[in-house]
């Protein structure tokens, strides 16, 4: 017998939370619950940009828009991991802005732009700009090339799928194949044809995204964002967007969470609560293991970005990937078990637990599926 | 009739030529994969047509008497249509409520005035039938229903209000399970069963939103609705035994329906060709071992189903718990689909995050839709857990 | 969209039960309920043959040895299919017997034998004597190479691992290397060394297996079976030992589920039977599930070898793998719930649990585990 | 005494010199992995010299006081020796009920001739303590215990049964709840706590086989068992409350033991190199890729448990649900390596077959033998099933 001792030369058990998280989280929170109420989410399920434009104007104002970005940009340089307590308090209360987009778009500028690219689009952006990203030409979220192209006449070629928050975006950074390389290039809204944003029917209904026509748009050179290698840009973009989406995902499966226990402890059948049987008692506690487990995932890869200065590295990869697989899979269970243990209301469109196995159909696939993630966790993880 | 094998291969034969002629068009719009998921008007007149094209070519009502509409033919002809209707995915027979429950049990029961009247409109698909057995505050408690029928001259007075009414803002009539003796003995002796008009003023129907984001069934409200006292079947205080009679029909696998053909299920096959269709890699999906070992997981569980339901006809196979297979098959079924459709989904990449309205959903969106709407299995008709509770205290004689 | 149909040209539910198979089921449950009650099982578990030689001569007696052997050889010609409820029902009893040994060897001489070898061996065994097959050299149940070597003087070298009832076997069928094909060679026990066989001490103290050492035995020419292209052979006959073991595991996970529901019918906590907990009764409920799915499995695989009378084809391949790797999961829950279920009681040796938990662990690896199964079921079931 | 970073270092370096010296070889049998599986006198005689080892080089009770035989220095000594201890899978420090119960507890509560009587023979292994508080017909029903004691002069007389005694067979003494007030206005106040010894008449012992085949604990009998009245800890009436106290120690993870290295884990790292040892067709079984799926969801189980006890102390991240962490630790961890262990037995092949008496088990067999001594997890100690209920009311707040 030659067992391997524990890798112990890997961070598995960082986590750490700061003053700055710990107020940012409470005044997310408190945020969250005062804009998006459940009757607030509902009543912008049909509207076109799925969030209050004032919502968003006060969220700039709290100086969210700048938490990732340096203070020469305006921002207040305070890292992804105060990112991760915003995002979580909004999934925990649904509310649905383009905070994720903007903050991709911010990282993929810091990565793969000028000082002089930066310093033109940064501070839009945090003055409340709403910007996205378009990088997907299929549905399939490990692809790293595009057919996307840009020309040497600088015109782009091709639609991007996808695109969340495109309805409302002014910049859109588009990941495009330009003499060779894949490369990003800053496009506004007004250099699109009309009609050239076409929203997706979303099962989850509090979000938005959509397919974008940029076939025909002529880009100026300063537009292209320097960087020439971008596999690893776009790598690390990626597990941001998926270690942000793993703590919403969190976030909504707490709150869903609390709609279930709620329930429970209020109907009665055959003369007892409902949550007294422990067929429905017994997978709640499934899913607060599954959500507790997801949540130290989540704040654990936080832990590690702010030790490493946001730098990625294999144990911040190994990170976002489990946060993102453990959320998955959380708010699936919880999502689905709400339905169910709804019984007869739980199949109707008025019962909030529609929303939450919605949200978690969504959720699951952006920035790849828990199954996506533990194949690229495998090498990482059992040396192979 | 003949029923020998060689006549029933050359109908099948017949029955599959005319399925191949008739078999509609994709009509544009996502076809219902059950009758419960009926919710606008142009899967209506769609599915309405569709019925009456499979009856005016003699497949449906085979084994009911001509007398009143059928074919008066041995009941295999029907299951051999059935069997082929499943296995071309034709669009489903909708008038559910009316060819499965209400057909059957007026032709088992009912009086000759009932037969004329009744069974060749749930045939033809004219006459659209729903059920109004759930109330509101009691799902599954039906021998607590608290629906009034008061006799008044030569009506009843109905007030109270049904839950869950499967094509009830369409229907013409409903079968009611309604209280006409609150004083009674027992509160099953106070029930009767009747077969009322929809049509008739103090009968609203209010449709309910489903998960999905359709509509397809209703709550139904009666205020002072007066039917006329010739809508009761049987005498005052029978409802209770017509009812257990008409949920016989739900749940038994030959109990002289009309046709058994009310869903369309999606199958590990169709799973598989979703697989196969799907690139990840530059290769299709179906070439990922892990899942491979999920379908061929799931393909067990789905042969286990009809073993399950052909060895339930044999006795001596079935003497260690013997009403394990019986009580069983709805939850295992409906729990397979569930996960195997939830599993679908994961399988779509970013496609997985569409609905069924956007066109670039993977097979329409069939997978979502379809994991949505399962739930109306899972949780009606008692849910998983209480199936689970009666299988373990009737099959394994556990405790209650 | 563009569906496939069920696969209506394979044979998935044909499943008939015969008036002999159901005499046989009769008498073989009631045959082991006599000679196999469970404190005859536990007197035995420190035995040297495991089972009681009076029980195996009234089993020959039977004409159970027989069952699936051709009439001209003594045999009763019933077909594997009737051997099924047999073994069921052992398993059912905890009964062990070298039945198995005994049917695969006749199988094998049947496949691989000329009328001569068939005629010389096949009697005996119908008659009582002891059989059993050495087909491993290792571990590893998808192996088809063997290193054990028949030399061109006829002398076997090297052992044989987990060579069922070897302790008792009067003949083994030896699969060996021979002038470069892969043979099956018969040996008599009084050919072997003095210690040449070493038990194993195996996980279920019920079973006997054993390492053979056949190194120097010398054989005769007609010693060696006429098969000269054994692979199929050895496929089937790994099929058959699947099947049987299936069955064997189905009995056994039908009287453990009665083991637990006797005990959830009889011990109370907290003032309430304990069987009243749905955390306990959800899970019964799940290995009767498992349990019907899997005995369904087991007939289904029995009727298609009556069907096919007993030739092996695809759709019997998939019924035998299925059938196992279904009798695995169930008797594997069932075993493990079990113990947890008779809490402090299960974890001591003298409660029944502890027979069925090694039953479990034992009757997996038997020709294959359900993670074997599947992996050969896919290219079969998905044409790959 | 210094804490300094510098200074551990060089601690743990000196730790890790002292034990690749000193861990003993293979002995030939297979070493408990839990203190509660010793069995054999040939394993206990080994750990009995292992334990005096450590204790004799200074790494035993190091923050325990001078005065009793410790080595009055800080926590964080002893638990980088425990670290170490885990990393280098040394054998376990078996006395665990002396070391990590009955020792904190007297020092905590004892009195001053208790402290100089126990302490040392705790410490070098001399002393085997055990614990009585379960009894048969009421397994974590501690606070009903039927075992009496009645006081009669000088000493107490005992009458009862205890069970599942660890050590019971070997033990010098015991920790032990029994009643010596039957009238008491409720159970708990009518429970005394003694340290009693074993070397008494009247008291017997008699091994529990466990299902792993072997000896590990004990009923004990009391028949009129005669201690010495001086055997009382605390007072009259103190049983309840010492005995949750001694609860305390058991399930917190820094309460004053001697050392927390009661367990060898077998972890996922050890099911990878097992699967890497495994060869099918040909190569390792850690190439198969369904098989990395399971073992990537194995390690990210783990994870969730030690990234769940860091959190567990940054209170401002408990808030949703604040005992939730706190309670569900057991749980957890326990039903993992339950799955992970019968994994590691399901992925053998014919080996797997194969118990720890055969020569050609693999690993000894050690993941047959982890699994079956598992239960003691599940089950002891409150049932998993029982643990699900506590978190589901307690932290969730569903009703009883």
């Amino acid at each position: 017998m030659n067992f391997g001792q524990q890798a112990r030369n890997h961070k598995v058990d960082s986590l750490n939370f700061s003053e700055e998280q710990k107020m940012i989280l409470e005044s997310a929170r408190s945020f969250c619950e005062d804009t998006s109420s459940i009757e607030q989410v509902r009543e912008l399920l049909d509207s076109s940009r799925g969030y209050e434009e004032s919502v968003w104007a006060q969220l700039v104002e709290l100086g969210w828009t700048g938490i990732a970005v340096p203070e020469r940009f305006g921002g207040s340089e305070l890292g992804i991991e105060t990112v991760v307590p915003i995002v979580e308090s909004m999934g925990r209360s649904l509310s649905a802005t383009p905070f994720i987009s903007c903050t991709l778009s911010a990282q993929i500028l810091l990565q793969a732009g000028s000082t002089d690219q930066q310093q033109r689009w940064l501070p839009r952006i945090v003055e409340g700009q709403i910007a996205t990203v378009a990088l997907l030409d299929n549905e399939d979220w490990g692809a790293f090339s595009t057919t996307q192209e840009l020309n040497d006449e600088l015109v782009l070629k091709g639609e991007k799928w996808f695109v969340d928050d495109a309805v409302s975006a002014e910049l859109f950074i588009v990941l495009t194949q330009y003499q060779g390389n894949a490369r990003f290039v800053m496009v506004t809204r007004n250099q699109l044809e009309e009609g050239a944003v076409q929203a997706h029917a979303l099962i989850d209904e509090t979000k938005r995204s959509a397919r974008v026509d940029f076939t025909g748009v002529s880009v100026s050179a300063e537009a292209i964002l320097v960087a020439e290698d971008t596999s690893e840009i776009l790598n690390d973009i990626k597990l941001i967007g998926a270690l942000l989406t793993a703590a919403e995902a969190v976030g909504a499966t707490s709150s869903c969470l609390n709609l279930m226990v709620e329930y429970l402890n209020t109907r009665k059948q055959f003369g007892k609560l409902i949550g007294s049987y422990q067929a429905l008692k017994h997978p709640c506690v499934d899913i607060l293991t599954k959500l507790e487990g997801a949540r130290s995932q989540v704040y654990h890869a936080a832990t590690l970005f702010e030790e490493g200065q946001g730098k990625m590295d294999r144990d911040l990869e190994v990170a976002c990937r489990m946060a993102k697989a453990s959320a998955n899979d959380a708010l699936l269970m919880a999502g689905d078990r709400a339905v169910q243990f709804h019984g007869g209301m739980g199949f109707t469109y008025e019962c909030d637990a529609q929303l939450y196995i919605r949200r978690a159909q969504w959720s699951q696939q952006q920035f790849g599926e828990s199954a996506h993630h533990r194949k690229r966790l495998a090498p990482l993880l059992l040396s192979l | 009739m003949n029923t020998d094998a060689d006549t029933l291969t050359a109908f099948r034969q017949e029955v599959i030529a005319w399925l191949a002629d008739n078999i509609p068009e994709d009509p544009g719009f996502l076809l219902p994969l059950t009758f419960m998921e009926v919710g606008t008007e142009e899967q209506l007149e769609f599915l309405i047509a569709w019925q009456r094209k499979v009856y005016d070519a003699g497949y449906l009502g085979m084994a009911w008497p001509e007398a009143y509409g059928g074919r008066g033919m041995p009941q295999v002809y029907q299951d051999i249509v059935d069997e082929e209707l499943m296995n071309h995915k034709a669009p489903i027979i909708f008038n559910t409520i009316g060819l499965g429950w209400a057909g059957p049990l007026i032709l088992q029961l009912g009086t000759e005035a009932e037969k004329q009247k009744y069974i060749k409109g749930i045939l033809t698909g004219d006459d659209i039938w729903c059920q109004g057995f759930s109330e509101p505050d009691h799902g599954s408690d039906l021998g607590n229903a608290q629906t009034r029928a008061v006799r008044d001259g030569d009506d009843y007075v109905i007030n109270g209000s049904k839950i869950w009414t499967t094509h009830g803002t369409y229907a013409k009539y409903m079968i009611l399970l309604a209280r006409t003796n609150p004083e009674a003995q027992s509160k099953y002796a106070g029930l009767s069963f009747f077969l009322s008009p929809m049509d008739v003023p103090g009968i609203s129907t209010s449709p309910i939103r489903k998960i999905t984001g359709e509509y397809g069934f209703a709550q139904t409200f009666f205020d002072d609705a007066r039917i006329p006292a010739n809508c009761l079947m049987g005498n005052e205080g029978d409802g209770w035994k017509l009812a257990m009679q008409t949920l016989q029909y739900e749940r038994s696998v030959d109990g002289g329906q009309a046709s058994t053909y009310k869903i369309t299920s999606m199958t590990s096959a169709d799973l598989i060709e979703t697989c196969r269709t799907i690139q990840r890699d530059g290769k299709p999906l179906l070439d990922d071992p892990i899942v491979q070992d999920q379908l061929v997981q799931f393909i067990m569980e789905e042969r286990n189903l009809l073993l399950n339901q052909k060895r339930s006809s044999i006795q001596d196979l079935c003497t260690d718990y013997p009403l394990s297979l019986m009580l069983s098959g709805k939850l295992e079924a409906t729990e397979l689909f569930r996960r195997m459709r939830q599993y679908a989904v994961s399988l779509q990449g970013a496609k997985g995050g569409l609905y069924i309205h956007d066109n670039d959903a993977l097979d329409g969106g069939i997978w979502q839709h379809a994991y949505f709407n399962n739930f109306s299995a899972t949780i009606g008709g008692g849910t998983s857990q209480v199936q689970t509770n009666i299988i373990a205290e009737h099959a394994l004689g556990l405790p209650k």
